[in-house]
């Protein structure tokens, strides 16, 4: 019995994720719209937009293989199975020690290299230039990202999402200057990641600035709507992270009853829209930056990064 | 012993080391077989000596073959290649005589060094001869490594020899001398021919085109 | 027992290679001599696995040859079987591919003979117990494959190749052969178990590690002892250049392992210190390089001396953690590089396999002239695209498992109580990390070019997949990669009594733990479950398929590419290799070798197309090994000059040689 | 006493004067063969008759095994040498008159090198000694080309200084031992000379072992004593290469050996270990870097010889049961795999009519068997298992690591620097586009391949009666 409420409650969560990723992205764009004095696209027009690729026909090149027509499927997969591990309304569910922060993180670049291979099937010029440009973002990022969960780990000794989520909550943390600095490199390296202003624009199909709608120019009908689901999926799941690892009150820890899980669930909603709206004011801040200036803009946050392990070192002492 | 007979030997032995130096001040050759033949007379002469005073009667070949030998016959071979081949007469000298002597100097003050301190055992005579047998070998050694001309070297070869067979000699009751001082007889003998045969001079340094084509194809053949 | 087999196996290979070198002229010879091949290797797999599984270990054996005062002796222990089983894995996959591939040799006689040598070297090595015996088998195992590197030796840089290898592998072994001295003392204590005995002063055990870091480091490509590397490995048959850097590599490694972790008893930070940073420095120089590779071969060379550098990584740690008297840790460190010691065999080798077929299919390995091989050799494109997904430490493959275990260790690397360590360790981490990101953007070009775009050469477009035995060999690995990512428990739960011995700890029980998910320390701590991963990517992924075909549209039309309204047929305009690393080479490349891009374009009105050209060069030639070369023939040049000396000259070489003798006498009291 | 030593001499010099009248090639070959054949078996019978100990002839356990050595090696390369001088024939390059020279001077020196090696006495080794050398010369000029007899007349010259050097530290010997032991013949025993050691005058004696060193060490070919070396074994016939560097060498560092376990007897003489060192270094080191630019084969391997003649030095002043013991089983071990290199570069320059490392290209494609008895001499000298060589060194710089690191470390260089070289050169005769002409090879192989096989069995298994010599000698060495 137990375990069967248990399974519910992973396969909520997996709903979970799934069902709120388009109206998060509904509502940065509608806000980045409003912020740039345009009315803007109705929240729920992400939805809509899907349900509608997904009735397409699909149009693929003659070169295109099976790999082309696979890979849609499992970027979705491997995003929307990364972003289910994360605790969102509870921590400890059933399978949340099926994967830690470093295995979440190596399931996107599973989606990433399958992209990227996609992208240089066909044999385009823009397609070659999308996955170059998203390799070498993920080379800058990479390392950023270790010394973040290296520093979260450290803090609270563990790499287990739903423990560190405890421990942030009950465990003596307190204010840390390290765990601001962290914060800082980790959102530089989640927009990286998320292809958005100023590294990459979503928007915009300018040739020498697309870096990862170049990957999927080629794409189209079910196959683009898979993708799409999966940018809104992952841009989700780092709110999701950021929420869990530096915001996570609320969160149901100590009893599984439905009561905690609907309170959990009410924080975790509010939170993630109200980071779903400085997103894009933050974005309306920055110009798109050139892709020789994305190492200033990654080499900042490993640089903070490294400087908050060190800072925790000191008051750790050696 | 009685001193008599240990002075006279020694006075041979030294008659021997003054004529080495003499050969090294030589700047002609001529000069310098005459002077060879003379330090030969005086090793015949120190060897028969020995065999009178040691009793060994066996030595007096010895003494014999170098008289014979390296007195009259070499030189005068020697001679007559010097004639054949048309060396001409001077010698050329890698280092000025001067410098040869001094060194020639230092070489007799290192033999004196080496073997004085010899106490044990060995007799005084011995010592001495030793003493002046080392210093004949390492001034022919020297003689041998100044001197451009291939018969002047082999000279030098042959009073470093006469060197050996002083301390041979002088060595009481040591075996086989005699044999040996024939074969280095033969040796000579050899080397002297090899000279007139295949008219070596020294080749890579006199001043003779043909020779100097050969040194080229030289390099080019061996290396 | 298995000591009785292994010996058995070393013998059978030679009487092969023996064999190989009567008949290896005839047809049959290939079949014959592979087939012979994989029987001995798949029996020396059995054993070494029936060894390590039942622990019937520990067994040495006196042998009748060797070192005459001595004597020569064998022992298989848990550390020893490991590596016998990753040998002879290697082997048999190697055998069974050569048995499809090797049919096409040109001159067999020139490979046939020398690969049972090689393999029966490989496994004398691991089972050797006295330093003579270890040497002897090293150093054969080194010229095997050195003939096997000049197999097709008309290529002048084959023969460069083979000959820089062959020096640098006896610089290598010397320096062993100074270790086994030191550790044996002026009497000669050869044997291990004397070696083992004795504690060494902590000068003499640091110029022990130095040494053997020098010399097992130079085989397994350590930076910057790698140069000879990615020059030999290509130049070789492709099943060899799977061996050499499959598996002789991990022979290497079992040599550092067995002299530092085994023979040396005083183990120090600094020490540790030292692997760790040389391994992260190679790991990201290694891969860096790969990136840059226009050749096929060469660049799986490169990414061998990556994962060298990330095992080492690994090796540093343990050596740390027991320095430091932290056991756990420290088994959580070893087990995690020879876990990785185990998957990199695997997946270079699977990965060699396939570079052969496509070479051997298209006539080439540079990668720019090849592309849309999917199509023609999609069975190949399978494997290696798994292989490639493998290396990139993608889950749910194998790769990812063992980085993720040395990323665990790295985690815990703080808690080292040495202030050095401290800081190199978080850094080392950021280092793998980055290295980690260039080997997926490393394999996604190369699979790209391979197999992905449009062909580029008529060559690419005729090729055949390739035959029944090499994708048999193939396939293999490739389930291999799947299994040991997805249930890797099991091999861990192997590899512990490898740790025990030489850390006395363990990583914990993982056979208990429910749904087969990996706890390197503690459950609270982390873990990760490739088996659920897997299970979950395959089942949300087919079903959202079948759902949208289902319900929505699975309605579908070819045409021409887009390309964001530009499309140009010409083969020209796809991104080549060295355009798509080109943003990476820009950014971290120029700082770590110097790169020379030159330009020229045509003045206007010119007819000829700009040319471009990339010249890369690498530090540790310019810096290191030319300097070396330029002074050895400097100094040969000079003292060749003595060679033309005259007859008087030499006499007084001689007279000055007495003089100083006799002064010396003088002088002496 | 008609024991087989009076055999071991009697043998070669009836041999030597029989050769002298035969001109006819094929009859003197064959006579050739079979003395050395005979002097083989007569050795092989000192090993089962009681061993000799008179004033002038003494068998031990050191001269034992060198004496089949040098008897066995003489043999084999009489066998190689009767194929290669009929190929010299054919081609012209010599004619029947020096033939009869040839043959008669290999029986001489043969019978020279076996009295230097049973002698008991000093002078007697000394002897024989020159007589080999002299031998020698005259083998060395046999072609009678320009070059050849430069080669002669330096090793000549050279080699004469060096009898008249060792000859003086001889004489010295005797003055040393004499007033201990007495006059005569037990004065120049080498038992004597043994037993006595302890009593003799400190200075006089390591003033003699000055000469001998120099003297011997010009035989040996120690730089700086080596420039006759490398011309006599490029310019003379291939089989007198390899007796010169399989034997010849070997004979005059037996005589320093001896020396050197008289000075072992006495506390406080010089510290010969160092001098012998520092040479052995030299050589070592100074050849390594010789072996770079040459262009001539058999000159690159003659290089070669000086280099393990400096590594055997340096193994004997380093001294102590271990390197001793390496340095006799190099030696042994270099006087079987030098030779066979020899054989097979004879060979390879006859097929390919150029000893120009140049001209020869692609062995490996156009004569498999002579490539692959190049290649494994090679890789034997080079000191790589499985061959004896790698045993010695393995023992040498293990031994010598731990207790002089610094001079080993200069060992190790030297032997990496001499590799490189090695490796080089040999990779450049046999692979590549083959060159040259493809005909077919007429010699016989198995001199070759027996030595390549003793060679690699030493270093898998020595035999027990050779290990037990081999450690009283070392014990001996001090």
């Amino acid at each position: 019995m137990a375990i069967i409420y248990e399974l519910a409650a992973q396969g909520m969560q997996m709903i979970l994720v799934l069902a709120v990723a388009p109206f998060i992205l509904g509502v940065t764009r509608r806000f980045k719209a409003r912020l740039l004095r345009r009315i803007g696209p109705p929240l729920l027009q992400p939805y809509r937009d899907i349900w509608k690729l997904m009735h397409k026909e699909a149009v693929m090149a003659h070169g295109a293989s099976w790999l082309y027509r696979s890979t849609p499927y499992l970027l979705f997969a491997s995003t929307w199975v990364a972003a289910a591990l994360i605790p969102t309304y509870s921590t400890g569910l059933l399978f949340s020690w099926s994967a830690d922060l470093i295995a979440i993180v190596a399931l996107l670049a599973t989606g990433r290299f399958a992209l990227a291979l996609a992208g240089m099937d066909v044999g385009t010029a823009f397609g070659g230039i999308g996955s170059s440009r998203e390799m070498l973002i993920a080379s800058l990022a990479e390392p950023a990202m270790l010394l973040v969960v290296l520093t979260v780990s450290l803090v609270a000794g563990t790499t287990q999402l739903s423990a560190i989520a405890e421990h942030m909550i009950h465990g003596s943390v307190g204010l840390r200057v390290s765990l601001g600095l962290v914060l800082f490199a980790f959102v530089f390296v989640a927009i990286a990641e998320n292809a958005r202003i100023p590294i990459d624009n979503p928007a915009t199909h300018l040739e020498l600035t697309m870096v990862h709608e170049a990957m999927v120019l080629e794409y189209s009908g079910r196959h683009l709507a898979m993708i799409e689901a999966a940018a809104a999926l992952k841009l989700t799941l780092y709110f999701s992270l950021l929420v869990c690892l530096f915001f996570p009150f609320g969160i149901a820890t100590g009893d599984k009853s439905i009561v905690a899980f609907a309170i959990g669930l009410g924080f975790y909603l509010s939170k993630i829209t109200l980071l779903a709206v400085l997103l894009p004011i933050g974005e309306t801040a920055v110009a798109k930056m050139r892709v020789f200036r994305y190492p200033i803009f990654l080499g900042g946050a490993f640089a903070t990064a490294a400087l908050a392990v060190f800072l925790l070192f000191v008051s750790q002492g050696f | 012993m009685t001193s008599l007979q240990f002075d006279i030997a020694h006075l041979l032995a030294g008659g021997m080391l003054v004529l080495s130096l003499l050969l090294l001040y030589q700047d002609r050759i001529l000069a310098t077989l005459n002077v060879f033949a003379l330090q030969a007379i005086v090793l015949s002469l120190a060897v028969a000596w020995q065999a009178y005073v040691q009793g060994a009667m066996h030595l007096m070949v010895t003494a014999v073959i170098a008289l014979v030998v390296k007195g009259f016959v070499i030189p005068g071979a020697l001679n007559r290649i010097v004639y054949r081949l048309g060396i001409h007469r001077e010698i050329e000298q890698v280092i000025g005589a001067g410098p040869t002597m001094l060194t020639g100097l230092g070489l007799i003050a290192l033999s004196i060094l080496l073997v004085m301190p010899v106490k044990v055992g060995v007799t005084a005579l011995a010592r001495e001869d030793l003493a002046f047998a080392l210093a004949v070998i390492l001034l022919g050694l020297l003689m041998m490594i100044t001197r451009r001309n291939a018969v002047t070297q082999i000279v030098g070869f042959m009073s470093l020899e006469n060197g050996l067979i002083l301390a041979a000699t002088g060595a009481k009751g040591m075996p086989l001398v005699v044999e040996i001082s024939v074969a280095f007889s033969i040796l000579i003998a050899f080397s002297v021919f090899g000279i007139f045969v295949f008219r070596i001079r020294e080749r890579f340094d006199t001043v003779d085109l043909g020779a100097l084509d050969r040194f080229r194809r030289e390099r080019s053949t061996l290396q | 027992m298995p000591i009785r087999v292994g010996l058995a196996c070393v013998a059978a290979y030679l009487v092969a290679a023996v064999l190989a070198a009567a008949v290896g002229g005839r047809r049959v010879a290939p079949v014959l001599i592979y087939g012979a091949m994989t029987a001995v290797s798949a029996v020396g797999l059995g054993s070494a696995l029936f060894a390590l599984v039942t622990g019937d270990l520990k067994t040495q054996l006196a042998l009748p040859l060797g070192l005459p005062l001595s004597g020569g002796s064998v022992r298989i222990d848990a550390l020893s079987a490991f590596f016998l089983l990753v040998v002879n894995l290697g082997g048999v996959a190697a055998s069974v591919y050569g048995l499809g591939y090797g049919r096409h040799e040109r001159s067999p006689l020139r490979v046939l003979p020398y690969i049972p040598a090689y393999l029966a070297g490989m496994n004398l090595v691991l089972m050797a117990d006295d330093a003579f015996t270890f040497l002897v088998a090293w150093e054969f195992m080194s010229l095997a494959s050195w003939a096997l590197v000049l197999a097709d030796h008309r290529r002048e840089e084959n023969a460069r190749a083979a000959y820089i290898y062959i020096v640098m592998a006896s610089a290598g072994t010397l320096c062993l052969l100074l270790t086994f001295g030191l550790l044996a003392g002026p009497d000669g204590g050869y044997a291990f178990a004397a070696m083992r005995e004795t504690v060494e002063p902590p000068l003499i055990a640091g110029l022990v590690f130095l040494l053997a870091l020098a010399g097992a480091g130079s085989k397994a490509g350590l930076a910057p002892l790698h140069i000879w590397l990615p020059l030999a490995h290509p130049a070789a048959p492709s099943h060899v250049s799977a061996l050499m850097s499959g598996v002789m590599t991990k022979v290497a490694i079992y040599g550092f392992i067995r002299i530092v972790f085994d023979l040396v008893n005083a183990p120090a930070s600094w020490m540790s210190l030292i692997v760790v940073a040389l391994g992260g420095i190679t790991a990201v120089l290694g891969v860096l390089y790969a990136l840059l590779q226009q050749d096929i071969k060469r660049l799986l060379a490169y990414s061998t001396v990556e994962n060298v550098g990330i095992v080492f990584v690994g090796l540093g740690l343990a050596l740390a953690f027991r320095a430091h008297d932290m056991s756990v840790p420290a088994a959580l460190a070893l087990t995690a590089a020879l876990l990785h010691v185990l998957n990199h065999s695997f997946f270079k080798s699977l990965l060699f396999f396939g570079a052969g077929a496509v070479v051997h299919a298209s006539g080439e390995r540079d990668m720019e002239r090849l592309g849309g091989l999917i199509h023609r050799m999609p069975h190949t494109a399978v494997v290696f695209l798994i292989g490639c997904a493998a290396i990139s430490a993608l889950p749910p493959l194998n790769g990812f498992v063992s980085e993720w275990m040395t990323f665990q260790a790295i985690l815990v690397g703080p808690q080292l109580p040495h202030w050095g360590l401290k800081l190199i360790v978080p850094a080392v981490g950021a280092l793998l990390a980055l290295a980690t990101a260039f080997a997926a953007a490393c394999f996604v070009k190369l699979f790209g070019m391979i197999f992905l775009g449009r062909a580029r050469t008529p060559a690419a477009r005729t090729a055949h997949d390739a035959d029944g035995f090499s994708l048999a060999a193939m396939y293999g690995l490739a389930a291999l990669c799947f299994l040991s990512g997805i249930v890797p428990g099991i091999l861990i739960d192997v590899l512990a009594p490898v740790a025990q011995t030489l850390v006395g700890a363990r990583v914990p029980e993982q056979s208990g733990v429910a749904w087969l998910s990996v706890v390197p320390i503690a459950a609270s701590r982390s873990s990760y479950n490739g088996l659920v991963i897997f299970s979950f990517l395959i089942c949300s992924g087919v079903l959202t398929a079948m759902v949208i075909h289902r319900y929505a549209t699975r309605a579908t039309r070819r045409s021409a590419f887009w390309d964001c309204g530009y499309p140009d047929p010409s083969l020209a305009t796809q991104y080549s290799g060295s355009s798509f690393v080109m943003p990476i080479r820009r950014v971290f490349g120029t700082a770590l070798f110097d790169i020379r891009e030159t330009v020229d374009m045509p003045p206007p009105g010119a007819r000829r197309p700009a040319r471009f050209s990339l010249k890369i060069f690498d530090p540790a030639w310019r810096f290191a090994y030319g300097p070396a070369t330029r002074a050895v023939w400097t100094i040969a040049g000079k003292l060749n000059r003595l060679q033309f000396l005259t007859i008087r000259r030499y006499l007084t070489l001689v007279f000055a040689a007495l003089i100083v003798l006799l002064i010396v006498v003088a002088a002496w009291r | 006493m008609m024991s087989p030593v009076l055999f071991l001499l009697l043998i070669p010099v009836a041999a030597t004067l029989l050769l002298g009248f035969i001109a006819h090639y094929r009859i003197g070959a064959l006579l050739n063969v079979l003395a050395s054949g005979a002097t083989l078996a007569t050795a092989i019978a000192l090993l089962f008759t009681e061993r000799v100990r008179t004033d002038v002839f003494i068998i031990d356990d050191f001269n034992i095994y060198l004496v089949i050595l040098t008897a066995f090696v003489g043999f084999t390369t009489s066998i190689f040498s009767a194929t290669y001088i009929g190929h010299e024939l054919e081609v012209g390059k010599l004619t029947p008159v020096f033939l009869r020279f040839y043959h008669a001077l290999y029986q001489a020196m043969m019978a020279a090198m076996n009295l230097a090696l049973v002698s008991n006495n000093v002078g007697l080794l000394w002897v024989g000694v020159e007589v080999a050398t002299l031998s020698t010369v005259m083998m060395v000029g046999v072609y009678r080309t320009p070059e050849a007899i430069e080669a002669a007349w330096k090793y000549f010259i050279l080699g004469s200084v060096g009898i008249a050097l060792a000859f003086f530290g001889t004489i010295l010997i005797y003055l040393v031992a004499q007033p201990v032991i007495g006059e005569g013949l037990p004065a120049m025993a080498w038992d004597m000379l043994l037993r006595n050691g302890a009593r003799f005058d400190a200075k006089l004696l390591s003033l003699a072992f000055v000469f001998l060193l120099v003297g011997y060490g010009t035989k040996i070919g120690l730089a700086p004593f080596h420039a006759w070396l490398p011309d006599a074994h490029a310019e003379g016939p291939t089989p007198i290469s390899a007796v010169l560097s399989g034997l010849l060498l070997n004979v005059a560092l037996y005589a320093l050996l001896r020396f050197k376990m008289v000075l072992a007897t006495h506390p406080d003489t010089l510290n010969v270990g160092m001098i012998m060192i520092s040479l052995g270094l030299i050589s070592l080191v100074f050849s390594g870097f010789m072996l770079y630019r040459r262009r001539d084969i058999k000159r690159l391997f003659a290089y070669s010889s000086i280099e393990h003649m400096g590594i055997m030095t340096f193994a004997f002043g380093m001294g102590g049961p271990l390197a001793n013991f390496a340095g006799l089983l190099h030696m042994t071990m270099h006087s079987l795999v030098k030779p066979a290199i020899f054989f097979a570069v004879g060979h390879i320059a006859q097929v390919k009519g150029t000893q120009r490392i140049s001209q020869i290209r692609g062995l490996s494609v156009t004569h498999p068997v002579l490539a692959v008895g190049l290649a494994l001499g090679v890789i034997a000298i080079a000191g790589l298992p499985p061959f004896g060589m790698f045993l010695s060194e393995f023992m040498l710089v293990s031994s010598s690591f731990a207790r002089q690191p610094l001079l080993a470390l200069i060992l190790v260089a030297g032997l990496l620097i001499a590799f490189g070289a090695l490796m080089l050169r040999m990779q450049d005769v046999l692979f590549g586009e083959p060159s040259g002409p493809a005909g077919g090879v007429k010699a016989s192989y198995i001199p070759l391949f027996v030595h390549l096989t003793l060679a690699l069995m030493a270093g898998l298994w020595l035999p027990e009666p050779m290990v037990r010599w081999f450690r009283a000698v070392a014990a001996q060495l001090g």
